[in-house]
């Protein structure tokens, strides 16, 4: 019960924020839906009993990620959007396509997710730091060390484009 | 675990460090890095070697060291494991310790020269592979060391590459080790196939279980296929012609690479492989006519030499005819014994001649030496026991490898014994003509001599007393455990004929380059057909540049290049485009620029997967 | 007040189903809006929608997996975004524009 | 039910206790920089000015509420909600002490032990960027906009070692709960030295809670690193465009920030309410000899006033303290009351550094500021993560 309600909470927010995103004409209401959404997906997490993924999710995403973005559209003081006139056929078609994109989605979902016990609340209990880090360290230490040189080149890609030029 | 990967990795580390930072080291820290590792290598191989009781009449098993699988693909797995014997603990200290003894002698010959960290970090990479080769406990890792020493002798000879010999001579050797790698290659591979494995304890045990009268044709196969690749890394008969010319190098390597450790590497591999070959009557067979004609060939093109170093080349070649002619007779042991041997007097004698071209400045032709005796009197005196150590002059070291390997030889065929001890004979004759026109009679060169420093001769002092007395460490006993030694009869002068011989090749030097110095040009001007012919070493590079080189160059330039090449593959090459470009033609129309538009196709191609994906889930 | 009649605990499905929406506005957000950085930020959100599909099914099999490889795409979306905002700074510098329809100099 | 209706009386405790503690902060703040540089003080309104906060409140409720014309409004009054929402939320995961028994009923003064506490409060504290990079934003002020942004990249820029910090002493204490942290760090070495993260061994904390401290003032844009509000350049920098109430939010965000923060550091690094040395020693009866010793120099300062109604003040404040000295000496009220003077103690102990620094010190450049943050103290906070790792490892079983 209160599950659900917590669920239907979030996942309102998550996508009214969601369609906000793409309506705003204005980068900087679109960011901050975007973190609107990431907090909701956070809640729904620690619903799914993902405490690590939650707090990765508030400080990687929320907390650095779309700072960036802000920082940026700040920084290049992007202003609206000119609102130029679309094609005919995305105008009327394109939001029936994607209703209908979605409705095909749920549909297979819903026909080829095998029977499973619903959520709630403290069910799962894998999520915790401990255990992450356990098969972090262990299982992926591979994929992790490779993520972590990946992010050293995309510093470096980072700085190097960034960088004024020396002229 | 005696922890063996030391021993390589020691060089390895040298090579990179030198190799790496050289450039800003200073002489002293490299000859610190490249001398010190080599010589730690030396050390832990005497402890271990120790510790297996190697010295102490231990280690009659293999000794093996599992470090890590290195390939696996179904039933074949390949392991990176070293592994000890006798026969891999001589080879293990010959090599380490001539290799320390060179370095160092190294360090005073290349003082003056440049590119003085590259060589040293080469010099510790050929070490490095060496070593590898030798402590392989499989054919794929011992491939690995073998190409390795290749790659190192091709660097070291070219080390000059600003000389065009030098480099065409790194070429030279490169090429005709291919061909031997290439046989041996595909020897590996029918082993694999046959034995299933690679490892040379699975695959001996295995050979030695085969039938030895009705052995299968395979086996002789890959008998004569690793018998190729020896030819080639130890410069026999066809492919010995790279040799002479690797002399380009500079003289330590030319002692080190060409005379005292890699050229030997086919004969410890024939060796090592023994248990293959000895079931293959008829492999032998080759191995010992191989070896003989080898011997024999070089030794005459070695009487009319007048470069120091490429008399000494060719009389390497000879000499490693004889443990060919030791390995095809039976007695590897007596070969392993020569190897040995001739790693100590063959290496002395590089050295000392590099000491007299280095006292005479890089003067390498005997016509312009002479009476150097009293001007350089230590290396004159080493050079004398090196030249009685190879002449075979009794109780030398010499003397007792090579009448070993005589004696099977006669064991095994008369005339084979018969051509070895002639050529004996040469052999004394051609380094004593060498020694004679060197350090007797008067200078006829135009430079001003001087003795080499202590770091040179202290090498060659040890390298001379081992020459000398090297013949008492009895290697053949010492090998029994791997290689019996077949006890025989043998009439009394079998032993005695060799070493008259060897006198009566000096006597003769002594008689025409000291006693009558004209004689030597009348006798070449009467035979003067044959004397061309020797000393242009039987136009034998000629004979292979018309043969082999020219056809291969003009077959590549008409057929390959014309034909195939610019009408073939750039024909399909071309197709291939124009038909590409008509396509994109047609489709650059979905080419909008727009990346949403390309956006707009994924998604389609994305919603069309997902439903397909539900008709199949709902099917 | 009429009683909605609600599960006692929620349907993996709707988790999914909800993953799917946000993943389609994502994708309408890339395909209608042009300005480089809303499309940017439609891209996370697509990355999100996945991660909460990684997220449920690491429920659905109580294995901490799920949570793994979402971690991981959170890592390589900063690492993106490193980069890809440094190239849209880069772009802005050189033609003053985020209108993702003006940069298309590769066209022809 | 019950869970529901002790949750409400302790959070409204909580929020009532803590904001009223802003405004005395602020009233601390200012005397302590008075005193440091010469000066008085606030002493007009009630007496010693204790009055002051209730006064400045008022003043800022009852100030007309201005709206710049050329302001993003949304975004104009979403700034400073945003601030203070997620400089309040996260006291919520802070403990103040051991567990309040009374009879049966047994609650942790604490509103809600999260296992992944100190993640929350990163996660948190790095939201609340939104807040002054917004407020910088939506002014639409060059002055604003700069303070923004300088603040929005100062703070991304200082969370790297400030999460680098506090990682190392979660390494020794292995939990992320802070109720298991202060756990973690009870008891003494040799019988004296408490175990906290600072002494604690493999490897004792002291490098990382210094850069714990930089690295808070910086988050905290408190001098020497309020570069966002830098008067002098900035006018006021984020805030210029903002006045009354909404002024009010920033202000309070930015000493709930520091309240959080020190309580953070306290429990990190300094052992929460673990007392400093054992009650044998008689640790229990410190609180009573402060407090007495303060009621009494009052009364001795009453004996011949500075000022007149000093005469009325002074002899009350002894009183009160006297009597607070009092209740120590119970034995029930102090086993609750104990960790918390203790905690309280260390927490009031990193305020008043803030005060005091901000006294002393003048303010970084601004390039100076990044050099700082990525040349200096993130290497040194890694060096020192790595450090501790090791000797973890190492020690270990």
């Amino acid at each position: 019960m209160e599950d659900a309600i917590l669920f239907l909470l979030f996942a309102a927010i998550a996508v009214v924020c969601g369609i906000n995103l793409v309506v705003q004409t204005h980068p900087i209401s679109s960011a901050l839906s975007l973190v609107g959404v990431m907090g909701a997906l956070a809640l729904i997490y620690l619903q799914l009993g993902g405490e690590f993924i939650a707090a990765a999710q508030l400080i990687v995403y929320a907390g650095a990620i779309m700072v960036l973005f802000i920082f940026v559209i700040m920084l290049l003081n992007a202003g609206k959007e000119r609102t130029l006139p679309r094609r005919l056929w995305v105008t009327y078609a394109g939001v029936p396509l994607l209703a209908g994109f979605i409705g095909v989605a749920a549909f297979v979902i819903v026909r080829m997710l095998p029977p499973s016990p619903g959520a709630k609340f403290g069910a799962m209990t894998h999520g915790n730091p401990q255990e992450i880090g356990r098969s972090l360290f262990q299982v992926y230490l591979l994929p992790f060390e490779v993520t972590s040189v990946l992010i050293l080149i995309a510093i470096l890609g980072a700085v190097v484009l960034a960088r004024k030029e020396v002229d | 675990m005696q922890q063996l990967w030391l021993i390589p990795i020691l060089p390895l580390a040298g090579f990179a460090l030198n190799g790496l930072f050289g450039r800003r080291f200073s002489k002293t820290v490299i000859n610190a890095i490249a001398v010190g590792s080599v010589l730690l290598a030396f050390l832990w191989v005497l402890k271990s070697l120790n510790s297996l009781g190697a010295f102490s009449g231990g280690l009659e098993e293999t000794h093996i060291e599992h470090y890590f699988t290195w390939i696996q693909s179904g039933a074949l797995n390949i392991n990176v494991d070293f592994a000890v014997d006798r026969l891999t603990a001589v080879m293990l200290m010959i090599v380490t310790g001539i290799g320390t003894l060179i370095h160092i002698y190294a360090v005073g010959y290349m003082a003056h020269e440049g590119g003085y960290y590259r060589f040293f970090a080469y010099l510790n990479l050929f070490m490095f592979f060496m070593l590898t080769l030798v402590l392989a406990q499989n054919f794929l890792l011992l491939f690995v060391g073998w190409e390795g020493v290749g790659l190192c002798s091709y660097l070291l000879i070219g080390f000059y590459f600003s000389e065009k010999f030098a480099t065409d001579a790194g070429n030279k050797a490169f090429i005709v080790n291919r061909i031997g790698d290439f046989g041996f290659s595909l020897a590996i591979f029918l082993i694999a196939i046959h034995f299933g494995s690679l490892d040379f304890g699975s695959v001996f045990s295995q050979a030695k279980n085969l039938p030895i009268e009705t052995s299968p044709g395979w086996i002789t196969a890959i008998a004569l296929l690793l018998l190729v690749g020896a030819t080639g890394k130890s410069a026999q008969i066809p492919l010995y012609v790279w040799l002479p010319d690797a002399m380009a190098g500079p003289t330590p390597v030319s002692a080190l690479i060409h005379a005292a450790t890699m050229v030997t590497a086919g004969v410890y591999m024939v060796a090592r492989s023994s248990s293959i070959f000895l079931h293959s009557p008829m492999a032998l067979n080759f191995v010992t006519i191989i070896g003989i004609a080898t011997a024999f060939f070089a030794a005459t093109i070695g009487l009319v030499q007048n470069d120091i170093k490429k008399v000494f080349a060719y009389s390497t070649v000879s000499q490693l005819g004889y443990m060919f002619v030791g390995l095809g007779t039976g007695a590897f042991s007596a070969g392993i014994f020569h190897v040995m041997t001739h790693a100590f007097f063959k290496a002395l004698l590089f050295l000392g001649a590099g000491s007299v071209i280095h006292a005479l400045s890089g003067e390498q032709d005997l016509r312009q030496m002479g009476g150097l005796g009293r001007k350089i009197p230590i290396t004159s005196i080493v050079l004398l026991c090196a030249s009685l150590a190879i002449a075979g002059v009794p109780m030398t070291s010499g003397y007792f490898s090579k009448d070993l390997i005589l004696e099977s030889a006669y064991q095994y065929a008369p005339w084979i014994y018969w051509v070895g001890v002639l050529t004996a004979g040469m052999t004394a004759f051609y380094v004593f003509r060498a020694f004679f026109m060197a350090f007797t009679g008067e200078y006829r060169g135009n430079k001003h001599p001087h003795e080499s420093p202590f770091v040179m001769w202290g090498p060659l002092a040890v390298l001379a007393a081992l020459s000398l007395g090297g013949g008492f460490i009895n290697i053949p006993k010492y090998l029994e455990p791997i290689f019996p030694v077949s006890e025989g009869t043998l009439p009394g002068f079998v032993s005695l004929t060799p070493a008259v011989f060897g006198f009566a090749g000096i006597g003769l030097a002594y008689i025409l380059y000291v006693l009558a110095p004209g004689l030597p040009e009348s006798i070449a001007s009467a035979f003067r057909p044959v004397y061309t012919l020797l000393y242009n070493k039987y136009f034998i590079d000629e004979a292979y540049d018309s043969v082999v080189v020219s056809p291969t160059i003009d077959g590549s330039r008409s057929l390959l290049w014309r034909t195939i090449d610019a009408g073939a593959i750039d024909g399909t090459v071309n197709g291939v485009g124009k038909t590409a470009r008509t396509i994109g033609g047609v489709l650059r129309h979905l080419q909008s620029g727009y990346i949403r538009s390309y956006a707009g196709w994924v998604v389609a191609g994305a919603i069309l997967v997902v439903i397909v994906m539900g008709l199949k889930g709902v099917m | 007040m009429p009683e909605i009649p609600l599960p006692q605990s929620v349907p993996l499905t709707w988790y999914l189903i909800l993953s799917a929406i946000l993943f389609t506005l994502g994708v309408a957000g890339f395909l209608f809006r042009r300005n480089v950085i809303t499309v940017f930020m439609s891209i996370e959100l697509m990355l999100n929608a996945v991660n909460l599909s990684f997220v449920t099914f690491s429920y659905k099999y109580k294995q901490v997996d799920g949570h793994i490889f979402s971690f991981f795409v959170m890592v390589v979306a900063a690492a993106e975004a490193a980069v890809g905002l440094a190239i849209i700074l880069t772009i802005f510098k050189n033609r003053q524009t985020l209108e993702i329809d003006e940069v298309s100099s590769l066209k022809n | 039910m019950n869970f529901f209706i002790v949750s409400l009386i302790k959070s409204a405790l909580v929020a009532f206790v803590l904001l009223t503690a802003l405004a005395y902060i602020q009233w601390v703040e200012r005397k302590v920089l008075a005193h440091i540089q010469l000066r008085v003080g606030p002493r007009r309104v009630g007496p010693h000015g204790l009055l002051q906060p209730l006064a400045d409140v008022i003043k800022l409720l009852t100030k007309e509420d201005m709206l710049p014309s050329h302001v993003n409004k949304f975004f104009y009054f979403l700034a400073p909600f945003i601030a203070v929402m997620f400089a309040l939320i996260s006291i919520a995961v802070i403990p103040f002490g051991t567990e309040v028994k009374i009879g049966s009923f047994s609650t942790p003064m604490q509103l809600t032990d999260l296992n992944i506490g100190v993640l929350f409060i990163l996660g948190l504290s790095g939201m609340g960027v939104y807040g002054v990079a917004l407020a910088g934003w939506a002014s639409n002020n060059k002055y604003a906009l700069i303070g923004g942004l300088r603040s929005s990249a100062q703070m991304i820029s200082y969370e790297l070692p400030m999460a680098m910090a506090i990682a190392a002493p979660l390494l020794m204490l292995n939990s992320l709960s802070f109720r298991e942290l202060v756990d973690g760090q009870g008891g003494f070495f040799l019988g004296f030295i408490p175990r906290w993260s600072v002494f604690q061994g493999p490897f004792p904390q002291i490098i990382s809670f210094l850069i714990f401290l930089v690295a808070a003032f910086a988050e905290t844009n408190r001098v020497p690193f309020d570069l966002p509000e830098a008067e002098n350049e900035l006018v006021a920098g984020f805030h210029v465009e903002y006045g009354s109430m909404k002024f009010a939010a920033f202000f309070m965000a930015e000493y709930a920030n520091m309240v959080t923060v020190s309580c953070v550091a306290a429990l990190l690094f300094l052992g929460g309410w673990q007392p400093l040395w054992p009650t044998q020693y008689g640790s229990g009866f410190v609180p009573t000899i402060i407090f007495g010793i303060a009621g009494l120099i009052c009364f001795s300062h009453a004996l011949n006033p500075a000022r007149p109604f000093d005469r009325i003040t002074l002899p009350v404040f002894g009183v009160v303290f006297l009597g607070i000295a009092g209740i120590f000496l119970i034995p029930i009220a102090a086993t609750i009351l104990l960790p918390l003077f203790w905690f309280l103690a260390k927490v009031g102990i990193i305020l008043f550094i803030y005060i005091w620094i901000r006294g002393t010190l003048p303010r970084f450049r601004y390039d100076q500021l990044m050099n700082f943050a990525w040349t200096v103290l993130f290497p040194v906070a890694i060096i020192n993560l790595f450090v501790t790792a090791l000797a973890v490892a190492l020690t270990s079983k």
